[in-house]
């Protein structure tokens, strides 16, 4: 099940949705709002999203988890709105027999969601500075070009 | 002529000035309506990098739409 | 920090114990108490140490893989003592800014406390049987072979 | 003749009936005193698949030893 909240992401609610008795191996990723972005300060960000989109894009994307990898469960849920540095932006569970599909799988769908799943993002910088991210206009690993939009 | 809704996100929306809109057109495709709306939004994003939705389902950029449908624009995604 | 608990782990506090502001990605593994192992039922299982030494080993692995990769945070506790299916076995963080280190760390930290921490697994099954498992006696991914105890 | 006080783990530890005991012994590596108490203890574990260590740090099995040691013989570790 993939979910969006517009309130802070309660990570141990979303962990016991997948506790089995048959499973041996559980891996999840957290993706934590960083006070950092490409060297400027960041004070916070916004999450919007094509909610309607999103649910069934994410649904998909854990649908295409289930295909690939031999899961027992599979849980996601994305933040949305006004959220803080320290805070989780995404929580993405997998469990298994083992633990290498285990891992594969929980990869393989924060990969997917972060390219399909459609969400956006909104930084607002120390210098009051914003921008809405492009992962797709990296120079580099670790470098974004994007459209600098100066507050007034 | 065919009247159909718009729908923006993020810089798109930004540079709009609003995420949602009617809008009447003669074109046919979805990238032409980009062409259309690129131009009347100022928008900076080139084809390549958009996405497309029709009545909240992913599609092509060459796909065709009817009168009342329901068009997203969307940027490069970010989540995560 | 490694660490060994002779009672259920709390993930909640191990997790909290690694945010920070400038981290992105976290990433974690938890090895769970299945409920079958080779075609066999377990019923329990009791998980000994050799506790000086898999405590200075537990942190030599989590030194390792600080080095070996680009980390904010590490931690890792290993659970002792008797467990029933559905219990924590075993929990592994780590954050980092980006996700690629986070994965690949957590992923090497659990490879290796499996491996080299002088932890051992007794399992008592639903027929009544018990084994030590052995990971080495393999003869393929998924069966082993080692010595069975009938229980009298 | 050293004395040296062995710890036993898992299999090993169940088939030799204790965890920890004091031996006598005439020989200098660890692979010699695996060989001896293989034989006392009727392990089935061969060497290539036991871990050692002296004085609470692993070591390899050419490792020589002295008087007192605390030392540690492990089968194929489990945890996890």
């Amino acid at each position: 099940m993939f979910t969006l909240s517009h309130k802070a992401i309660a990570v141990e609610p979303l962990r016991q949705s997948l506790l089995r008795l048959d499973a041996g191996g559980f891996c999840s990723f957290e993706g934590w709002v960083r006070n950092h972005h490409l060297g400027r300060g960041v004070e916070r960000l916004e999450y919007e999203a094509y909610a309607k989109l999103a649910l069934t894009q994410g649904a998909a994307v854990l649908d295409a988890a289930q295909e690939q990898f031999d899961l027992l469960g599979v849980r996601a849920e994305h933040r949305i709105g006004e959220l803080v540095p320290g805070e989780l932006a995404v929580w993405v569970g997998v469990c298994s027999v083992h633990r290498d599909q285990a891992f594969e799988a929980c990869r393989f769908i924060i990969d997917e969601i972060k390219a399909t799943v459609p969400i956006w993002k909104h930084e607002f910088y120390t210098d009051r500075s914003n921008e809405w991210v492009d992962p797709t206009a990296c120079h580099c690993d670790h470098r974004h070009v994007a459209e600098t939009e100066v507050q007034t | 002529m065919k009247s159909v809704t718009m729908l923006y996100f993020a810089q798109l929306s930004a540079q709009a000035g609003c995420a949602e809109e009617r809008w009447e057109t003669d074109v046919s495709s979805l990238q032409e309506l980009f062409a259309e709306l690129k131009q009347q939004h100022t928008w900076t994003l080139s084809l390549n990098k958009v996405r497309f939705a029709r009545n909240d389902a992913f599609c092509a950029a060459d796909e065709s739409f009817d009168d009342g449908d329901v068009l997203a624009i969307m940027p490069p995604m970010s989540g995560g």
